[in-house]
């Protein structure tokens, strides 16, 4: 297991230059654009005297290098800061938040995936014929609708006019109330799902049809296997490598849904902390959340290549 | 919460109940997070004064005068008793309210309010409301007179008015023998009597007020006097209150209602769902929505816009490198003034829910600081007019854009520093992201090009439009600039008293366009410094007519929306909340 | 040496045949290339043939219904005619669209050109860049710069490219790391040719395929990032607009109804943005039949 | 004649893709008896694999049978429903593709794979007996260890194995036929040699038919009863194997049998090519498809097509299609015109080349979870020398180093130790420009063409390319000089308009070795250039590398795994295993006295397009697998193959010695002492 060791310490590092990357760029967009935290936080109202005392307190006024040594060294001991607008650790912030971002992503994306497989193999197998026209046509459509679009049709749809569903997600504080509570997580976990499924469902069918051309299909029909059964042995495993790995990398993706989903549904999940950190340039939550999400997809991609392993032999026995 | 949204019940009618529970939606942005009455600079939200002035009475506050409507300093609400001012209006004695006790029993005295001061005065830096030369700068010493009687020595003769809606509104009585202490778990003292000890109590009173989530836990804020109480104050921001069973006001300020729940949302459209669904009592509408107002009314709310105590414009900049000598041309600035299309703004673009600006003191609600020449519109909407002036000051418009063909400063020429052929072309910065705004500022563009004269918009987030339009000398880098808009939710909210002197006067820290006139500085000083009520008037009109800003459409502070059968709410203009006199009927003979 | 051998090796399609067979054989394809010509034509040709105003608000003819008097779709927040507005808009959005998805393309490409070729440190350490910017996602990006930036077409066009090089980046890397090794990289080599003869005559052309395929998805992508940027309050001030700002301003109104707000730029982006996958699907098709050749 | 197991009546299939129909069979009728073994050959793309495939109906996606039948056990396949073929495939016919990596489930153990048809087949068979079935089946194809091998994967087996897995696969459920489609073209001689005796000895256990699919007329004249010679989607020839190598009948069979080198007469002759590409397959030829490239086609031929008549002396038992037979009297050889006897090259002149003690390592490369462990010694030493003007072949199994040799020699890869002189000076110790100045002096031929030209040039520019990076010439130069090329390699000028896709396997060979000639090289270094072509082309080439070589005195360091080949062009001749030179001397000397066992094991391996030379000789095939490069045995590195090993083989490395004299060396402590017997290679 010296290979595996081995290559766990080289992702380790790797991660690490990543997310060290990662500070980097954000920590550099923030503090270089125009519009200092200071108006945003202080508004119309705060005095000349006040900006430079806050820009002092936050070490605003100090050179660019400087700060971020400073927040890099902060950082080194756990802390990530406090946010300016919601007066609290940005720690305590993210380990509130994450969890319920963790859910909803996790919900949306098991929709997406038992929705896209069936979806994506059957495009395959009929590849060429009309209904594979439909599917595709219909998963570019739902890829070509911008997922706020989305969420709208289905707030009007499902929350207006056929009032079955509450437009607001569940502003429970712990995972628990917000599942007693499931009927909100409805459409926000719909939209989310819709936005991916043609995502993946396009990369089954072309896994499907990648597999479909591999000799070993034509050797298992040699042996007499009806094509469903060949579809289900032999095919679907070796098309659901990729896609076990697309979930890694597509990660940052999914939070980026994810941070529009929550502020339609005004969901309490990391993205409408985002967001509104964003809007009132609260950089301590900025730069957290990003550097969380930075962790989580550069674990994610990491777990992803260990899964990888576990599922594709070729892999699992060099390590 | 109630079934379906639906409410049973007109706006009027109905036989008061006792109890329930109502919810209210706070604005995005407003997320309530500072409960210490001090509130550190950025804590200042009216949102956060609204809840604290719940549990810490206030000692004058902008009140709703009941009786006679518009607003005052102080009635059965507010600790204060009427001010009295003497010594040729340089001192001001405070008298408080008798009887009045803490939740934990020990009475509200003039030493809580000493305390107040004590920790004002040496962490000046550290309280929002501070700005030099005010509170508690011009206090020159403060005397308990008595147990409850203060008596403040100020640094020089005040207007009485002025000092007390704009000063004596900052003062807090805050319970000294529970917070006194410079360390947790530390002797109750007299610390804060040095200024190191005050520095110590702050300290230790604001490391507690920095630790949101622990604020329904924490000990601290259990004393409280007002007639609420805290029963929970969420990482999200939402609050619940329930009545303080201590609370030793009189019977008219007692709640009737067993809890409120203060609920902030992040963006109005994700309120506007929860308020279809019934999910809050009392929230609010986008502007947008209010052409859909009877919707409303037939499920049982009544939608009502809450004014705003506030004056919107957009900021000239005077020391524009490229436009400073136009901004300086009075003439100009009617003439654009002309073509603010105010009226159709308010009524299309902001479907009712704003009201023109005519001038520095808001039109409504109506007050004392208003006259009756304020009331009248100076400029009204009028692209002949302001074509004419802009011609009879030696402008021509050929090509769609306005040029000064008689350069000079004589009566009918351009104006000092406009050479010939200058052009009549402007860039505005406005904020981003609120479709009204941004509908304004095409219609402002529309209109102006009309006159010849070209506006560039540039659109850019709120805090970019604030950090770029800062007070500037011309030439330099900061300067090229020549209009910014930020009212989206209104320029300027005032203090009671709407004097100008942050942004009209010369140099004041909010005057961002660098505006300077000696009159206006004159009649400002006054406002501050004369005793007499007429000198407001003088400022009121003299800024009307000289245009120091373009006056926008003044948009409410929001289009409430609230359930029929939720009563007595009245919507302070300076956006404070009493919710101690709301109160649910139901249907006459309808049982519960 | 046998006569028949000049015509023997049978003779393939030139490539825009082959492609031109694709479209007509790949019915999602035309149809894209119809629906994209289509809204095309709409939004260049369209204001010759339907004049509008579209410069000066008129308030009083604000959120009219469609139908109403000379107003087909009806007219907007402010005025406009809705379908002169649409057509003004279709061109900003699809020259942001193209310009971004160009730019990204072009940049990327050099930047995994380069990265792939040169491999060893250069790669990792140009690659652990791609990462970093990847882990970040997207959307987040915009947020923040959208809450810090005064919108242009060109900062548009830069910030969208800025978001969406990563993906042709990582991809012409990986084709540039496999074409390095290819023999006929080698076979130059050996006659004494340089790095930058084997990035841009070798690796890149034949890297091309990919990279016009990915182009064709980076410039919907690009289209749709326009419209999540006005979403976020993002967008190029009037009297310019495009889909995703009409689209977002149409959201403002959905209470009250004003469908003809919100369906003609939502529905014009889904399309336009499907249209473009359905040629780079096409056009995949196309370029992976000729490289299994 | 018993009745038939397989009947292929007419047979018609169509394969239609975006751009053409193909009709790649266009009436093929065979006949296959019980427990038969019946060979399929023909130039690539005649249809061999699909004429395999209709009879499983496995075509590719597109294809379709469009006339004739499959009577298989009187069930006529061609047109058999879905359930009955599934019933049929793996059960009473097994198939064994070419590529034994591909075809196997990357993903699904060994075990589970080859116990697949048994549960498929066998109603009531459970998983465990299923799974025995297999173990016994792995064991049977001699798999080593097969309990354990159970539940390995197929990346974790070698070729040769693989190959096995997939015999036992087809045989698990005891076909009645086993249909195998080129099973041996992939592997290397000697484990082509052991899989071909492991199917023989099957077939006769099992006692089942066969029908083998190859383009290699050595495996067919030693391992099929029967054989049909395809060309064009028809059947041109059918005979049985002696019959038909003692006297073929079809012009095209007797083509393709003088082309092959060892036919040739001698070294110095030219080899009998055939000119000409087989007809495209998407418009149906009028006349017979050969006429084309036939030196007897009449206008008959031409216009109308032959019938597949009865040999005048076998009756049905041979039978071809032929207007203008060989006659039946003469020998094929007489028959074809005599090749001209080339002048003999000129006597080998100084030494141009010189390998010291040679070696090369890679590190080896891991996948993502393994860090590179180790190193691969694909060349561990080796020193010769090569005259000017002289051909050095190299022989050696697959991954004995012959490749990284040659690109060391080319200067595409550097040396891990010792030196490359050319005429007495190392190119490493060149200068920048003289090194640059030297890349002219050797130059590369590849195997594969296709890959080794750019795609998206045109050839014109391919050509260019050289002269452009070493700046000779201006424009018009550099295309006069690409004119003259085009002409020496026999292609038009007209050539420099297209692009390399649009020309044929030996066409693109012609122009690979055009460029490796644009800048007038000392030395070609030639990697298998003809190893991907068919024997009919493979002449083509090797007679214009020939003729070229002595027009411009070029001197050719050939690489190839046919021994056949480098016999047929080699002046002197090298052989490799496992990154050393084991035995090089004269051709002749080499093939005829071979001093190495493993030499001695390659040439006895060896399939000889004859079939009544299998019989005569007592042979002793080569017997294992090679060994890691990674791992290579200490002493001598062939010790764990060879039958004359002793301890000393383990601890020391063998000396060179030349006990036939100074040019034929050998690193062997034991040298074969008797000289073998004459045989065709
Ligand atoms: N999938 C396919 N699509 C279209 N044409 C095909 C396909 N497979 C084979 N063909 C064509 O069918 C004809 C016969 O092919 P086949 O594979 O049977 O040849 P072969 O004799 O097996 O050749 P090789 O020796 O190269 O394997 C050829 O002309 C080939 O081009
Ligand atoms: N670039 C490389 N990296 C690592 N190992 C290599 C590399 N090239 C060749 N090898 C290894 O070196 C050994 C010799 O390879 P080489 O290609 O020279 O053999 P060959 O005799 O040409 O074989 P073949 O007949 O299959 O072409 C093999 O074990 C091969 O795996
Ligand atoms: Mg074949
Ligand atoms: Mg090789």
């Amino acid at each position: 297991m010296t290979g595996f060791t081995g290559f766990l310490v080289k992702r380790f590092l790797q991660a690490i230059v990543v997310l060290f990357l990662v500070s980097v760029i954000v920590f550099v967009l923030l503090h270089l654009l125009p519009g200092g935290p200071a108006r945003a936080i202080l508004g119309p109202k705060g005095t000349p005297q006040q900006i430079e005392h806050f820009n002092h307190q936050q070490g605003y006024d100090r050179s660019l290098p400087m700060q971020y040594a400073m927040y890099l060294k902060r950082l080194l001991t756990g802390d990530l800061g406090e946010s300016f607008k919601l007066n609290s650790p940005v720690f305590e912030l993210l380990k509130q938040r994450l969890p319920k971002t963790l859910l909803l992503t996790v919900l949306s994306t098991a929709l997406a995936v038992l929705i896209a497989v069936p979806l994506g193999l059957v495009q395959a197998v009929r590849r060429g014929k009309a209904s594979d026209y439909a599917l595709t046509g219909l998963a570019f459509l739902l890829y070509a609708t911008p997922v706020f679009f989305l969420g709208l049709i289905m707030i009007i749809l499902f929350a207006q006019v056929l009032p079955v569903f509450p437009a607001e997600a569940p502003q429970g504080e712990t995972i628990g109330e917000l599942l007693r509570d499931a009927s909100g997580l409805v459409l926000p976990v719909v939209t989310m799902a819709f936005g991916i499924i043609a995502m993946f469902s396009r990369y089954m069918r072309s896994a499907v049809l990648d597999n479909l051309t591999e000799e070993y299909v034509r050797t298992a029909m040699a042996k007499g296997q009806s094509s469903r059964r060949i579809m289900v042995r032999h095919v679907l495993r070796n098309a659901l490598i990729p896609l076990a790995t697309l979930l890694g990398l597509y990660l940052p993706t999914l939070f980026s849904g994810a941070l529009v989903v929550e502020s339609m549904f005004n969901y309490p999940g990391m993205g409408l902390l985002f967001w509104n950190a964003a809007q009132g340039s609260d950089f301590p939550v900025l730069l957290g959340v990003t550097l969380v999400v930075g962790v989580a997809t550069v674990v994610g991609s990491l777990l992803t290549d260990i899964l990888y392993a576990v599922l594709d032999p070729r892999i699992r026995s060099v390590a | 919460t109630r079934e379906g949204g639906r409410v049973d019940m007109g706006p009027t009618g109905g036989t008061p109940v006792e109890g329930g529970t109502a919810t209210m939606a706070l604005p995005p942005a407003s997320t309530p997070n500072w409960i210490f009455p001090i509130g550190a600079p950025g804590y200042g939200g009216s949102y956060n004064y609204g809840i604290q002035s719940l549990l810490f009475l206030p000692v004058y506050s902008p009140v709703q005068d009941r009786s006679k409507g518009g607003l005052t300093t102080h009635d059965t609400s507010t600790l204060g008793l009427e001010p009295k001012y003497s010594d040729g209006n340089k001192t001001v004695t405070v008298p408080l309210r008798e009887g009045v006790k803490w939740s934990d029993g020990k009475p509200v005295t003039a030493r809580d309010l000493e305390f107040w001061f004590h920790l004002v005065k040496a962490n000046k830096a550290d309280w929002g409301n501070y700005s030099v030369g005010t509170m508690p700068d011009n206090v020159k010493r403060f005397e308990t007179v008595d147990d409850h009687t203060v008596r403040l020595h100020l640094t020089r003769a005040y207007n009485p008015d002025w000092f007390t809606a704009n000063q004596l509104t900052l003062l807090r009585a805050l319970p000294q023998h529970a917070w006194g202490a410079k360390t947790d778990g530390g002797e109750i003292g007299d610390w804060d009597r040095t200024p190191a000890g005050a520095k110590a109590v702050f300290a230790r009173l604001t490391q507690h007020a920095k630790s949101l989530g622990s604020y329904g836990s924490d000990p601290l804020w259990k004393t409280v006097n007002g007639p609420w109480k805290l029963a929970g104050w969420r990482d999200s921001g939402q609050v619940t209150l329930v009545p303080n069973e201590k609370f030793t006001g009189p019977k008219a300020e007692r709640p009737h209602l067993d809890k409120v729940v203060f609920k902030p949302f992040t963006t109005a459209d994700s309120e506007y769902n929860v308020l279809r669904s019934g999910g809050v009592d009392y929230g609010y509408i986008p502007p947008s929505v209010m052409a859909q107002k009877e919707k409303f009314e037939e499920k049982g709310y009544r939608v009502d816009p809450w004014e705003g105590w506030a004056a919107t414009y957009i900021v000239y900049n005077f020391n524009s490198t490229h436009a400073g000598p136009l901004m300086r041309q009075l003439y100009i600035r009617r003439a654009m003034q002309h073509l603010v299309d105010q009226k159709a703004m308010s009524d299309v673009i902001w479907q009712g829910s704003a009201t023109p600006t005519l001038g520095p003191v808001p039109i409504t609600p109506k007050s004392q600081y208003l006259s009756k020449a304020m009331e009248r519109n100076r400029y009204p909407f009028d692209v002949a007019k302001a074509k004419r002036l802009l011609a009879g000051h030696g402008w021509r418009t050929d090509d769609g854009t306005a040029r000064c063909v008689r350069p000079g400063t004589g009566d009918d020429q351009c104006g000092a520093g406009i050479e010939r052929d200058d052009p009549l072309e402007l860039t505005l910065l406005s904020q981003s992201g609120s479709t009204e705004t941004t509908n304004m500022m095409q219609e402002l563009k529309s209109s102006l090009s009309k006159a010849g004269i070209q506006l560039t918009v540039r659109q850019q987030p709120l805090n970019s439009v604030l950090g770029n339009s800062v007070p500037c000398k011309a030439k330099e880098p900061g300067c090229d600039w020549d209009m910014s808009f930020f009212g989206t939710a209104g320029s300027w909210y005032y203090p009671l008293n709407p004097s100008g002197e942050q942004l009209f006067s010369t140099g004041a820290s909010a005057n961002f366009g660098n505006y300077s006139d000696k009159k206006a500085d004159r009649i400002i000083r006054g406002v501050q410094y004369s005793p007499d009520m007429k000198s407001v008037h003088e400022y009121g009109e003299y800024l009307a007519d000289q245009l120091p800003v373009m006056w926008m459409p003044n948009p409410a502070y929001q289009v409430s929306v609230i359930r029929n059968d939720l009563r007595g709410i009245g919507q302070n203009p300076t956006i404070t909340f009493a919710p101690q006199y709301w109160y649910y009927v139901k249907k006459k003979g309808a049982e519960k | 040496m046998a006569p028949g051998q000049e015509e023997a090796a049978q003779a393939t399609p030139s490539l825009a045949r082959r492609t031109l067979q694709v479209f007509t054989g790949n019915k999602l394809a035309l149809t894209g290339v119809i629906v994209l010509a289509l809204l095309l034509a709409f939004s260049y040709l369209g204001p010759l043939l339907y004049d509008t105003e579209q410069i000066h608000t008129d308030l009083s003819q604000a959120n009219l219904p469609p139908g109403s008097s000379g107003h087909l779709l009806g007219t907007t927040d402010l005025g406009y005619d809705m379908i002169g507005r649409l057509m003004v808009a279709g061109q900003t959005s699809l020259e942001i669209g193209l310009a971004a998805g160009l730019l990204a393309t072009l940049f990327g490409t050099v930047y995994g050109a380069v990265a792939g070729y040169f491999g060893g440190w250069v790669d990792a350490t140009m690659m652990r860049v791609t990462d970093a910017a990847l882990a970040i996602p997207a959307m987040f990006l915009l947020v923040v710069v959208a809450a810090i930036i005064t919108p242009s077409k060109g900062v548009l066009i830069v910030i969208i490219a800025s978001v969406a090089w990563l993906s042709p980046a990582r991809l012409v890397r990986g084709e540039a790391l496999s074409l390095r090794n290819r023999e006929y990289v080698q076979a130059m080599r050996m006659m004494g040719g340089g790095g930058a003869r084997a990035v841009f005559k070798h690796i890149v052309p034949n890297a091309i395929g990919t990279v016009i395929v990915n182009c064709t998805f980076q410039i919907a992508d690009a289209i749709l990032y326009v419209s999540y940027l006005a979403f976020l309050g993002l967008s190029i001030p009037p009297p310019s607009a495009d889909w995703g700002s009409m689209l977002s301003a149409g959201i403002t109104y959905t209470q009250n109804g004003y469908w003809w707000l919100i369906f003609p730029p939502g529905i014009a982006i889904v399309l336009v943005v499907a249209a473009f996958n359905f040629i780079g699907d096409g056009l995949r098709d196309a370029f992976e039949v000729r490289l299994r050749k | 004649m018993t009745e038939p197991l397989l009947t292929i009546d007419d047979l018609r299939v169509d394969i239609a893709s975006r751009e053409r129909t193909v009709h790649a069979l266009d009436g093929v009728s065979l006949q296959l008896a019980p427990g038969e073994a019946l060979g399929i050959v023909g130039e690539s793309g005649c249809g061999k694999t699909m004429t395999a495939l209709s009879v499983l109906g496995l075509l590719p996606p597109g294809g379709e049978v469009t006339g004739g039948r499959v009577l298989f056990d009187g069930q006529d396949l061609a047109v058999a429903p879905a359930p009955v073929l599934q019933d049929v495939r793996g059960n009473t016919i097994g198939m064994v593709f070419q590529d034994p990596l591909t075809s196997l489930n990357p993903t699904m153990t060994i075990g589970a794979q080859v116990a697949e048809p048994l549960l498929l087949h066998r109603a009531g068979i459970t998983k465990k007996e299923a799974w025995a079935r297999a173990q016994e089946m792995l064991r049977l194809v001699g798999m080593p260890q097969p309990a354990e091998r159970m539940k390995a994967y197929p990346h974790q087996l070698s070729g040769g194995m693989r190959q096995r897995v997939a015999i036992a696969m087809a045989l698990v459920c005891e076909p009645k036929l086993l249909i195998a489609d080129e099973p041996t073209t992939a592997l290397d001689v000697t484990t082509q040699h052991q899989i071909l005796e492991l199917v023989d000895d099957l077939r006769e256990r099992l006692g089942m038919a066969m029908i083998l699919v190859t383009h290699d007329l050595g495996v067919i004249a030693n391992r099929v009863d029967r054989v049909a010679v395809m060309y064009a989607g028809k059947v041109a020839e059918q005979s049985d194997v002696h019959d038909l190598f003692a006297r073929p009948r079809h012009r095209y069979t007797e083509a393709l049998f003088a082309a092959l080198p060892e036919r040739a007469a001698g070294r110095g002759t030219e080899l009998h090519t055939i000119p000409g590409l087989p007809p495209n397959l998407s418009v149906r030829p009028t006349g017979c498809r050969f006429a084309p490239r036939c030196t007897f086609a009449t206008d008959t031929c031409r216009t109308e097509e032959p019938p597949l008549a009865d040999d005048e002396v076998r009756g049905a038992g041979h039978r071809f299609a032929c207007f203008h037979p060989v006659p039946d009297e003469v020998t094929s050889e007489d028959e074809v015109v005599a090749p001209a006897q080339v002048p003999a090259p000129a006597s080998p002149g100084d030494v141009l080349l010189e390998l010291d003690a040679l070696v090369k390592e890679f590190p080896l490369k891991g996948s993502a979870f393994s860090r590179s462990r180790g190193t691969v010694s694909a060349v561990g030493g080796v020193s010769l020398e090569i005259r000017r003007g002289e051909t050095f072949g190299m022989v050696g199994e697959s991954g004995c180093g012959k490749t990284t040799l040659g690109r060391v020699v080319a200067g595409l890869e550097e040396p891990t130790g010792g030196a490359v002189r050319f005429e007495g000076r190392d190119p490493a110790d060149l200068s920048r420009s003289e090194r640059r100045a030297h890349r002219r002096r050797v130059q590369l031929m590849f195997q594969d063409s296709t890959a080794a030209m750019d795609p998206r040039m045109r050839v014109g520019e391919i050509l260019r390319e050289p002269l452009v990076i070493q700046g000779v010439g201006n424009r018009a130069e550099q295309e006069k000089l690409v004119g003259e090329l085009l002409d020496a390699v026999g292609l038009p000028r007209g050539a420099v308009h297209r692009y390399p896709h649009e020309f044929s396997g030996g066409q693109r060979q012609r122009l690979g070795l055009a460029r490796a000639l644009t800048l007038s090289p000392d030395l070609v270094v030639a990697d298998e250039p003809v190893s991907a072509l068919d024997v009919s082309v493979q002449a083509q080439i090797l007679n214009l590398m020939r003729d070229l070589q002595r027009e411009r005195g070029l001197t050719y360091l050939f690489i190839s795994h046919d021994l056949a080949v480098v016999r047929h062009l080699a002046d002197t001749v090298g052989v490799m295993y496992l990154g050393k030179l084991v035995e090089s001397g004269p051709a002749e000397q080499v093939y005829a006295r071979p001093l190495h066992p493993y030499t001695r094991g390659l040439l006895d391996t060896v399939n000889l397009p004859d079939p009544e030379a299998a019989s005569g000789t007592e042979r002793t095939p080569l017997e294992g697998e090679t060994p890691s490069a990674a791992r290579p045995p200490s002493g001598c590195r062939f010790r764990t193959r060879c039958p004359v090993a002793q301890d000393v083989c383990a601890t020391a490395e063998p000396p060179v010695s030349t006990p036939h004299g100074a040019g034929h060396q050998v690193a062997c402590h034991f040298p074969l002492a008797a000289p073998r017997l004459a045989s065709a290679v």
